[in-house]
């Protein structure tokens, strides 16, 4: 059964040096307040894993986090680069960033195969293409009925996967909605997990095309009003898609990267509180 | 005779022409996505679009500014997980038409988002990487691609194999066993280009009103092949300009 | 995108004899309706494929329609066994029935594979199992990761799959809710699809857990109210438990099943039309 | 003295009686579904019923008839699909208990649902078959059996292995890399058989009130192993028997 935490509890207790870690959310629910906890809590030699790094990651590796990154998309999404990722890879600034580069359907599949507690995930997959060359977790495999050559990809089980859903009820069960991409299955591929929502009731109305991830499968929650920004969280808040084209300027400089995240993550005492995310929101805009 | 559009808007315009109405399409953000809306807004107003976010026959009636904007799960017929969008509905065939773009185009239509110089481990620039493409390129029936043409995109021979197109010529996607019919069209700010069927390159089969064979020469990194039925396309049409505007500009407003 | 058409048509446009045809529904949203418009036109030599053949395969099969049947549980549900089907694999009647068994999970993966698009599904399944003696379409594979040992299952990929739901739209969408089951899964993994449903509507409001399958993956849709009893369709009828006990003694006997089936289904000439099945149920309780 | 309760009710709370509060149950429909639920209306409060048409969490105050009962998907947590019970939640080891029953049980565990006498292709009886039971015995973290006791059902070798429990002894589940631990408990009209820590042939632990080992011995089909500290289950409460009769009276109700 899930426990009922703060953000920083559930980071302390959750989140260890040299985890392999998975932050989800596919441009919706992206759990941004967790990855600046992780931050500010210091972590170091993580093993990132995302399909689409995202602004987070972008902030993650930047501050020296992450030692090494498993995803398939790089960018600001809508926008260009994401120029920490770029240096970290490029110039190995602050630290040199080990990749591990598969595509959207490869990502899918291994935490498909990862929730299903399989060694492996079969998919029609990187054919042709230059990725298999560099990735040694991209092999062949045949169909033992057809004989047919097809792709073979690993299972992908973080330590701890960490996600952002609209609601949890007092019990623990988590609810979401609108575009879930890949965090159901990201949740039950790993061994531990954390959700962070905007709301905790006394029930779960249904929602349209719900996910429901029952508490005995969830580790802890903890209320993070806001806690997507500058993603957003269906129902409860729009994306901020002007901070994303106001990070590709902070993000290109070291210097005003180290002051932003100075002013708006690392000097964020408060970090969990509700309401916090929210005057970051203002203050960038 | 002043043009009042600009060759991005005609290069859009070409693009959302090639969709047709009815077809299923795997729309990604940015002009894919622009083109796919000006297309349902005009001339095919049941073409399906198709987001990786999992949104199955969205129907936004502004642009989405990511691919995963709240309106294209408002307007969807369906939602499904990412997963499911992969394995359900891209893999087996059921797309008719994937869009993409890169920073680089070669000869044979191979696509490159992933590195640009250097090695893998050192690229002079490290792009977003594959997303969804190498399977759009794969398993869609057909695949447009949408790219500016400079002799830095449209190359010889990408830096990287991201999304397969041809390979080195006839007989690769055979080979390799891939269902999909591979990039049938090439659209660029000057003109369009489609594969020789005997030798699969990529050749200029159409220009755009006032681009030139010797602009698209230039802008191309292979010894380009004209057609020899070289056309001209349509300028946009009115309709098509305003709807086009009118798509852009409700999409800035917020 | 689907053609509205009546089950008649839709039974004769897409059903033909000797395909492979799956009729999907987990207790919930059996399509009898279609099963016994099969009947009536006389379908031959068909290979039935479902996880629980549950009393409609029942029918198909004392009838004479199937000639091979893939399935993972052939009971009566909470009533005992199916006896036409223990007739026809006990002693050929009306004619030999050659069976092809699974587990659930092997064929619920099956599907998956089948609307994947994939020659096979991986899982952990027989193990141990005298199934794997019997049943040639499973197989040993093993990880190109770990090189654990696994079991592989082809896909299936009906020629006509049916299923019933609750709702359409006029464009052909399909709604279900409740317990979908692996109807979405057999579908997608069908050359051809056929939907009966409870009620064609201007638009369908979203439902919690809903299944909506865009009519652009179906072949056809059909009007069929009550098309799933003596199941059920979750907000329109409750499952006819008092039926699937009175069908173990229609069923034990030879005569009273033909019997039964001339009254019930042959002589039905307004099949398909709305009422038809409601009528069905009155006669028998 | 005269009892106040039939076999079938003992068994039934003998079997309700060993699922722990907060613990996660795969249930099949009869004998299991009634445990279960009377289970989580005496001492279990939080058991979280999953069924294999995809309800996890159901709550239902009423037996439900078959596994897809409608009260199930109304009152569940969250209803899934079947590949995804089976491939999410069953095989990756979430479900602590798995209930199963039979129409044969072997000195070893192994369970037959498939087929009795004759062969495979010319059974004297063709059972149901295979249904949820081999991933159950598989996957779940451990198994409990249910069944009548008789010498047809109790057998020495199972005329069909349709789910694993210990094969022929010893070593067999850890050799098939099976990651459950198999069936801990047999739960008849009789008693309790557990399997011996080293041979794994079931052992007759426990009776229930008025029987002997001498029927257990009669309705066994091999040479039943009875335990050094033999023990008597606690007849039914007047509390589990009132709720167990509440239930069955109200799914009977309509």
């Amino acid at each position: 059964m899930a426990e009922i935490v703060s953000l920083a509890e559930g980071v302390a207790e959750l989140v260890n040096d040299g985890d392999t870690v998975a932050l989800e959310g596919f441009t919706h629910l992206i759990p941004f307040a967790a990855g600046h906890e992780i931050i500010r809590q210091q972590r170091r030699d993580l093993e990132l894993v995302r399909m689409t790094p995202d602004v987070v990651y972008d902030q993650l590796i930047g501050m020296g986090c992450a030692r090494r990154l498993v995803f398939s998309w790089g960018g600001n999404p809508g926008v260009g680069s994401l120029h920490r990722f770029r240096d970290a890879v490029e110039r190995g600034w602050p630290t040199p960033l080990e990749i591990e580069e598969h595509s959207h359907a490869g990502m899918a599949n291994r935490y498909v195969a990862g929730a299903s507690g399989l060694p492996f995930a079969v998919l029609r997959g990187y054919t042709g293409t230059d990725l298999p060359k560099h990735t040694d977790t991209i092999r062949p495999i045949a169909c033992p009925f057809t004989g047919e050559v097809l792709t073979a990809v690993p299972a992908l089980n973080p330590d701890v996967t960490v996600v952002h859903a609209q609601r949890a009820d007092r019990a623990g069960n988590v609810q979401m909605w609108g575009i879930t991409g890949v965090q159901k299955e990201a949740v039950l591929a790993a061994r531990r997990s954390l959700v962070t929502v905007e709301e905790i009731v006394d029930s779960l109305d249904p929602m349209p095309n719900q996910v429901v991830l029952p508490t005995w499968a969830v580790n802890a929650v903890a209320l993070v009003p806001g806690g997507s920004h500058p993603s957003y969280a269906q129902g409860y808040s729009v994306r901020d898609n002007a901070f994303y084209q106001t990070w590709d300027a902070i993000s290109r400089d070291r210097d005003a990267f180290a002051t932003w995240m100075r002013q708006h993550v690392l000097d964020v005492r408060d970090g969990g509180e509700p309401g916090r995310e929210r005057r970051m929101t203002g203050e960038t805009a | 005779m002043s043009q009042n559009w600009t060759s991005d808007e005609m290069m859009t315009v070409a693009a959302a022409r090639q969709l047709r109405d009815g077809t299923a399409c795997f729309v990604g953000i940015g002009l894919p996505s622009t083109a796919a809306n000006l297309a349902r807004a005009t001339h095919a107003p049941r073409l399906v679009l198709i987001y990786e976010s999992g949104c199955l026959g969205a129907k936004p009636d502004r642009l989405p500014l990511s691919i995963g904007d709240g309106i294209l799960a408002d307007t969807a017929d369906a939602v499904v997980s990412v997963p499911e969008v992969f394995n359900y509905w891209l893999q087996p065939g059921n797309v008719d038409v994937g869009f993409l773009g890169g920073a680089q185009v070669d000869r044979y239509g191979n696509i490159n988002t992933t590195a640009i110089g250097g090695d893998y481990a050192n690229p002079k620039v490290r792009l977003p990487g594959a997303g969804g493409a190498p399977e759009i390129a794969a398993s869609c029936r057909e695949v447009i691609v949408v790219m500016r043409q400079s002799p830095r995109t449209f190359v010889e021979r990408v830096d990287f194999v991201t999304s397969f197109g041809y390979g080195s010529g006839p007989g690769d996607r055979e080979q390799l066993g891939l269902r999909g019919a591979g990039p049938q069209v090439v659209i660029s700010d000057l003109g369009v280009l489609r594969p020789d069927p005997s030798t699969r390159e990529l050749v200029l089969t159409h220009l755009h009103p006032g681009a030139t064979v010797e602009q698209a020469r230039a802008a191309t990194g292979w010894a380009l092949t004209v057609a020899d039925d070289l056309r001209t396309n349509e300028p946009p049409s009115e309709a098509e300009l305003t709807v086009l505007r009118a798509l852009k500009a409700a999409s800035a407003a917020p």
